[in-house]
């Protein structure tokens, strides 16, 4: 299984352990990982005005450097902006004409852009992960996170039931943990507005921690930086044991038995492998 | 001259002569030389004798499918020799119910495109006497000596945006089948004609259509002009005017054309056998993109099974006044 | 050459005032082939009629050519003068020079040169008329009614006390349908089923009824006055002559399974009745939830049943009957609300819709019509109502408006308020459409007399949390957003068209619209007729509509039905399509465009090069041919052509048109 | 309040730019009902589609709302008219940004704290959807 990797600006920084810990375990899965030789940041957030063709650039570029082979990225936010140019490359003609000529590249559209939790579900199959399995994350309580842009719009994303996901529980589960439902599983953390409205943030997280907590949740999981920064950071003081935050290769690793370490959102540094 | 794939035609002669001989078929369509090197005309052959006539070169470009209707009128099976269009030409007969699938046994041709004379001839620069082909190269050759160039850029304009190169529907396959293609710019020119004003689009057509000498050659090669009667020839009521004015000639392609729509197997042979050289091909292909556009995609000829989208009814057809 | 003689009409000033019929009348003169022309004030009068008769005489004229009003207005009337005179009804041509003319135009300077046009292409037209005679069809004094529900019921009974064979065909078990699940009625609170089994009752023992129970139609071939039906009626494994109804073998019965007439929320037994009030009374085995018929053994029925009446090799029987004219009343379905994921529904037994929250409230219902949650049995306190879930939604739904949810809404607000008296309701709402007798006045009872919140919005997300629902909703008139802990939340689902109506609708040979519910007429002056000759719609397979509503149309269909089969004879279409089969290729491509499978394939033999040869053509059935002209569009070499329409005339009216500038 | 000629270059714009025609609402607030945001804005989602089909340029300009959007597309997939309000809302704010020729936050706005603890994910999101 060859891909094509897409890693975005924060998994080269705050979200290294993101990286490290899918890396390895894709390694060990038999899964190739290669970097695009050159690479730039996707542009955060995709363009949603018809003549934002700028803000196309970056990931079209990235989109034709994969050369119709599979693209695959960790963070939810550059998967999004991806399979949304794509999906306007391959619908609106007058557009594609215009970023590629300006780009001076041949793309129409074509490729398959892959989240890596789309690999492990659709390519390699939860049942094979099963058996690479050495440390089951037994008795650990864990509660999905999947937030928006992993999901919506359902239309074009078409990666999980928009409403109902299962794909993190299916991976949890097949890394042994307990699987918490929470409720608030889908809904938004504050995204960005944690960069000039911290307060509101701090609203959407705590709503999303007490339900997490409350149906049982001992650490939730996510596939987005700035997801676990906010749940991390925005939640407010209140008391009660916090719940700890992991991106899902961190588990993933963890469970596989590969060394690792993980990378809080403040920067400080745990071993998660020999937990 | 042409070099002869000898051992290409030894294969399709054992095959065949085996057929004739055991009375599987009666006659076989095939090719033939005609009356200059670059010419390959349609075979007849009814005996064993008659195959050593044949032929499989680069000049096999007529549709031999067309000429199946006629003949199994007067044999009982016939054998056909066809290539990615002849087949889906075979189709075309077949869902139009001009010929019966079991009496007519299809030998399969991948066919690697054929070649252009008027291009050779033109890339030549002298007097072209013969050609030998080498890995997709044709070497030609001249009074004055050889020269080489790349086959794709010697291909007829019919095989150039080819996406079938491979029979779709054959009883036996005579040789591998050729790699898959793709043609990328294959309603180009009807792209830029839609760009143009009705004015402009009108005044090309004009001009491409003044030449037409009404000679009908395109309906003759035409797999989808399976009528009895052509309404071009009915006196009653008299659709198709009979002077030879523009007007009138407009009436012609646009009524031929439209009785393709959803039906041309896009082979090209109408503008192949063009006397004077009309672009034929663009009218089939903006109804082909037009149908694709309206009524999803559709590619007539590549599955006698799919019923074409125009000739269809359904009780579940939508009433369009109430659509949601 | 024909000898044709136009009239043209005045209209008072209808025409007149606009066309200049002095020089219409000159111009006509000069077409070819006409021989005499005249004009009257009001030509569809009885004197004008008689001018024309007089002139049919008096100029010998084959062909006439009226310039009035649309022929769908007075064509049968000149037809009718015409024959009168002597003269095949089709060779009358009508050109119409108000509608097309007259009236969409004001000055008279380029109105008279258009209706001179009209005129000469009607003549042109008429020159080419042949005689035609339509064919007659004897009528089958007897109607089927495909559906059991009050639609179905209705209908058969206004047919046979109109003295006329009525059968009625229902695949459930027991006829009833969807007002048999209600436990209530808008605006007036009756009792659903106190009104409705009289009726099935009556329905029943009328000595004109056949019920078919427990049987599906197969196939309808044939055309109005003679359709030729199968029915299959499915073994129920219980001889209806021999049972009693005494119910022993249902008690009795150790197997159970879903019950569909529950909506899921209760069980019924393998050998069962759907609802206590069933008629027939007769229970049927379903053999996919039989242990018998599954394994082999148990019995137990049949050992337990007094009268012997269990028969497990009972077959499925066809029954082949002719009727004369067909009612199609199949009802609705419930929408599925699965899809809307932040609703929940499926997830949590409290999320219910509308029709599954009504059987709460039933004493034979699953919880014997105590209003509880399913999750612990205790009566809810707070229950949040959702409306147009579905309805009203192109993203994910039906573009149009259920109809029926806003009142069906304040009534199980009403009645949980009276089994759940400190139940308080909150009903989310985008519009509150009332518009029927005493429904306004019903829902706002709902609003101030039984406290029911009503909330205009809607909600975006509910969260199941530990015992209760939290519900995300908003009030779009305060603007505030609101935060509901409800017991129960009830979903008033889209009513949507049977999952199986488009295949019922190419059965019996009727279109849908593009919801797949079966199509009218006309919207307006036909709703309850189809484009099928003889067959008619009645109640929710039409559209979503109330019971009230649903009667009325099903009584209105009855009235078509009988009016048709109180007729001995059907006059059928003159214009229809006729083939040229020496010129027909046999491409086929008419037979897949028909309708009505008027056209079939067939051999001929003709001459070909001294010997004969067997080629395959096509041939028009005229009684089944409606003369819709869709194969004649679709023969490229013009082989067919439609009778009074032919190529050759169409032509001649364009180039009367074109040519003559 | 009286409404003038509900023109508004600003509505037209976004109508284009977005692709979404508010005339297309119906005013169910679904949006609002499911927006995670709506207790920092001073008008909720369907107000202002309201607004837009209104024409209310000025009472727009003056919101909050669009700033407040964390465009998490939860709206336009619960939509019933199915359209794209993360669209329109982009397209306030973008129009308002163009227009003002004036940024809504930069570089400068931050803390040292922020820049030394924000995700560079966030940092980039942030600059895009309030920088031109």
């Amino acid at each position: 299984m060859r891909y094509r990797y897409f890693p975005g600006c924060t998994l080269k920084g705050q979200a290294k352990s993101m990286e490290d810990t899918a890396m390895a375990a894709a390694a060990a899965l038999g899964i190739e990982l290669i970097e695009l030789d050159e690479w730039q940041c996707c542009g955060a957030v995709y363009p949603l005005y018809e003549d934002e063709l700028i803000s196309l650039l970056s990931p079209v570029r990235t989109l034709a450097a994969a050369a119709g082979e599979p693209l695959v990225s960790l963070c939810s936010a550059c998967h999004h902006v991806l399979k949304r140019a794509q999906e306007l490359m391959q619908r609106n003609q007058d557009a594609r004409h215009k970023v590629t000529d300006f780009l001076e590249v041949e793309y129409s559209g074509e490729g398959r852009v892959l989240h890596f939790l789309e690999v492990l579900r659709d390519d390699l199959g939860f049942d094979k992960l099963t058996e690479m399995i050495k440390k089951p994350l037994e008795g650990r309580k864990v509660a999905a996170y999947y937030g928006c842009l992993l999901l919506r719009p359902s239309k074009v994303m078409q990666f999980d039931d928009p409403e109902n996901p299962t794909i993190m529980e299916d991976l949890l589960k097949t890394l042994g943990a307990e699987v918490v439902k929470s409720p608030y599983r889908t809904e938004c953390c504050g995204a960005y507005l944690s960069v000039t409205e911290e307060g509101v943030a701090s609203d959407t997280v705590a709503r999303i921690i007490d339900s997490a907590r409350q149906a049982g949740a001992e650490a939730l999981i996510t596939a987005c930086p700035l997801c676990r920064y906010n749940l991390e950071n925005c939640s407010r003081e209140d008391g009660k044991e916090p719940i700890k935050v992991y991106y899902f290769s961190e588990l993933l690793a963890e469970a596989m038995g590969l060394p690792g370490e993980s990378t809080g959102a403040d920067g400080s540094k745990e071993e998660v492998a020999q937990r | 001259m042409a070099e002869r794939n000898t051992e290409q035609i030894e294969k399709i002669r054992d095959v065949v002569a085996q057929d004739l001989l055991s009375g599987r078929i009666d006659l076989l369509l095939g090719w033939e030389k005609g009356h200059y090197w670059w010419q390959s005309r349609p075979l007849f052959a009814r005996s064993k004798k008659d195959l050593d006539k044949l032929v499989w070169d680069p000049f096999c470009a007529v549709n031999l499918s067309r000429y199946l209707p006629d003949e199994l009128k007067i044999h009982s099976k016939v054998g056909v020799l066809v290539k990615g269009c002849d087949a889906r030409a075979f189709n075309r007969l077949l869902q139009d119910h001009m010929v019966q699938r079991d009496r007519v046994v299809l030998y399969g041709l991948p066919c690697p495109g054929m070649l252009d004379y008027s291009r050779l001839a033109e890339e030549a620069g002298g007097n072209l006497v013969g050609l030998v082909e080498q890995n997709g190269r044709v070497i030609l050759k001249t009074d004055s000596g050889e020269k080489e160039a790349e086959r794709k850029d010697l291909l007829i304009e019919k095989c150039r945006d080819c996406l079938y190169p491979n029979p779709v529907v054959y009883d036996q396959m005579l040789f591998s089948p050729q790699g898959e293609k793709s043609a990328p710019e294959r309603f180009k020119v009807v792209e830029e004609l839609e760009n143009l004003s009705a004015e402009e689009r009108f005044a090309y057509w004009e001009k491409e259509l003044s030449r037409c000498l009404r000679c009908y050659a395109c309906r003759q090669a035409c797999p989808y002009c399976s009528c009895r009667e052509c309404f071009v020839e009915q006196e009653n009521p008299r659709w198709q005017g009979r002077a030879y004015q523009t007007s009138e000639n407009f009436m012609f392609h646009l009524v031929r054309a439209y009785h393709g729509a959803g039906r041309c197997i896009d082979c090209g042979e109408c503008e192949r056998a063009c006397p004077v050289g009309i672009p034929l091909q663009e009218l089939n292909r903006k109804l082909i993109k037009d149908i694709n556009e309206l009524y999803g995609d559709y590619e007539a000829g590549l599955d006698a099974e799919l019923e074409p989208p125009l000739l269809t009814y359904r009780p579940d057809d939508p009433a369009a006044f109430s659509e949601k | 050459m024909p000898r044709i003689g136009i009239f043209i009409c005045h209209c008072g000033s209808n025409i007149a005032g606009t066309v200049d019929i002095e020089k219409s009348i000159e111009a006509a003169r000069g077409f070819p082939g006409v021989v005499h022309v005249d004009e009257y004030r009001y030509l569809c009068s009885e004197l004008g009629q008689d001018l024309i008769k007089k002139a049919i005489e008096e100029h010998n004229l084959d062909r006439v050519v009226v310039g009035t009003c649309s022929p769908r207005m007075h064509e049968v009337t000149f037809r009718k003068a015409v024959t009168e005179a002597g003269l095949n009804p089709y060779l009358l041509e009508v050109a119409n020079i108000r509608e097309h003319c007259s009236w969409v135009h004001k000055d008279i300077e380029k109105a008279t040169p258009k209706a001179i046009a009209l005129l000469r292409a009607a003549a042109a037209k008429a020159a080419l008329n042949d005689p035609l005679v339509a064919p007659s069809v004897e009528v089958e004094k007897r109607a089927l009614v495909i559906g059991g529900g009050i639609a179905g019921i209705q209908a058969a009974l206004d047919i046979a006390e109109a003295g006329y064979i009525v059968d009625v065909v229902e695949r459930e078990p027991s006829i009833g349908g969807r007002m048999a699940q209600l436990e209530k009625t808008f605006p007036t609170l009756d009792c659903s089923a106190c009104i409705l089994t009289p009726k099935m009752v009556e329905v029943a023992q009328h000595p004109n009824v056949s019920l078919l129970t427990y049987s599906e139609v197969e196939e309808v071939k044939g055309f109005v006055g003679q359709f030729d039906v199968k029915i299959k009626q499915k073994a129920r494994y219980v001889d209806p002559v021999k049972c009693t109804g005494c119910g022993i073998c249902y008690e009795k019965c150790p197997a159970k399974t879903p019950s569909e007439f529950e909506m899921g929320l209760a069980k019924r037994k393998a050998i069962y009745v759907p609802f206590p009030q069933a008629v027939p009374n007769i229970p049927v085995i379903d053999r996919d939830a039989c242990l018998y018929f599954r394994k082999g053994r148990c019995q137990i029925c049949a050992q337990e049943c007094p009268p012997q009446a269990i028969d497990y090799e009972q077959q499925d029987q066809i029954i082949e009957r002719r009727y004369g004219a067909i009612i199609v009343a199949t009802g609705f379905d419930q929408m599925n609300p699965s899809h809307y994921g932040e609703y929940g529904y499926g997830q949590h037994p409290d999320i219910l819709t509308g029709l599954e929250f009504e059987r709460l409230f039933n004493a034979s219902g699953p919880t014997g019509g105590k209003v509880v949650r399913l999750s612990d049995g205790k009566p809810p306190k707070k229950v949040v109502f959702i409306q147009c879930v579905g309805s009203r939604d192109k993203a994910r739904g039906m573009n149009y408006c259920s109809k029926i949810c806003c009142m069906y809404t304040a009534k199980q607000a009403i009645l949980l308020k009276e089994k759940v008296p400190d139940a308080k309701s909150y009903v989310f709402y985008i519009d509150v459409r009332t518009a029927g007798k005493g429904y306004e006045e019903f829902q706002r009872r709902a609003a101030e007399e039984y406290d029911v919140a009503y909330l205009r919005g809607q909600v975006g997300k509910i969260f199941p949390e530990s015992d209760h629902l939290m519900v995300h909703g908003v009030d779009s008139l305060s603007g505030k957003t609101i935060e509901i802990k409800a017991d129960m939340v009830v979903l008033a689902v889209a009513s949507v068209a049977r999952a199986d109506a488009p295949e019922v609708g190419r059965l019996v040979g009727i279109n849908s619209d593009s919801y797949n519910f079966f199509n009218e007429a006309h919207p307006k002056l036909k709703p309850v007729e189809t484009h099928t000759a003889g067959i008619f719609i009645a109640g929710a397979c039409q559209a979503p509509k109330d019971i009230p509503e649903t009667v009325a149309q099903a009584s209105a269909a009855a009235v078509k039905v009988v009016g048709l089969l109180s007729k001995d004879m059907l006059q059928g279409e003159a214009c229809t399509a006729e083939v040229n089969q020496a010129e027909c290729s046999g491409c086929l491509y008419c037979e897949a465009v028909c309708p009505y499978s008027a056209i079939s394939p067939v051999e001929i033999e003709e001459r070909y090069h001294g010997g004969t040869l067997k080629r395959t053509v096509v041939e028009v059935n005229p009684t089944l041919c409606h003369g819709c002209g869709s194969c004649t569009v679709v023969c490229r070499s013009g082989t067919i052509n439609l009778k009074g329409f032919s190529n050759e005339q169409i032509l001649a009216e364009v180039d009367a048109i074109c040519l003559q500038r | 309040m009286i409404i003038a000629t509900g023109k508004s270059s600003l509505i037209d714009e976004m109508k284009v730019q977005s692709g979404q025609n508010p005339a297309e609402c119906y005013q169910c607030a679904k949006c609002s009902a499911a927006c995670p945001v709506t207790a920092a804005m001073d008008l909720l989602p369907h107000q202002v589609i309201r607004y837009l089909q209104l024409g209310l340029e000025e009472d727009l300009l003056k919101s909050k709302t669009p700033w407040i959007c964390a465009s998490c597309f939860t709206c336009a997939a619960r939509c019933p008219r199915d359209l794209d309000l993360a669209r329109m809302m982009e397209g306030i704010r973008l129009s308002m940004l163009r227009r003002r020729e004036g940024n809504k936050f930069g570089p400068a706005d931050l803390t040292p704290e922020q820049l030394e603890k924000l995700p560079q994910q966030a940092l980039v999101s942030g600059f895009r959807k309030y920088n031109k």
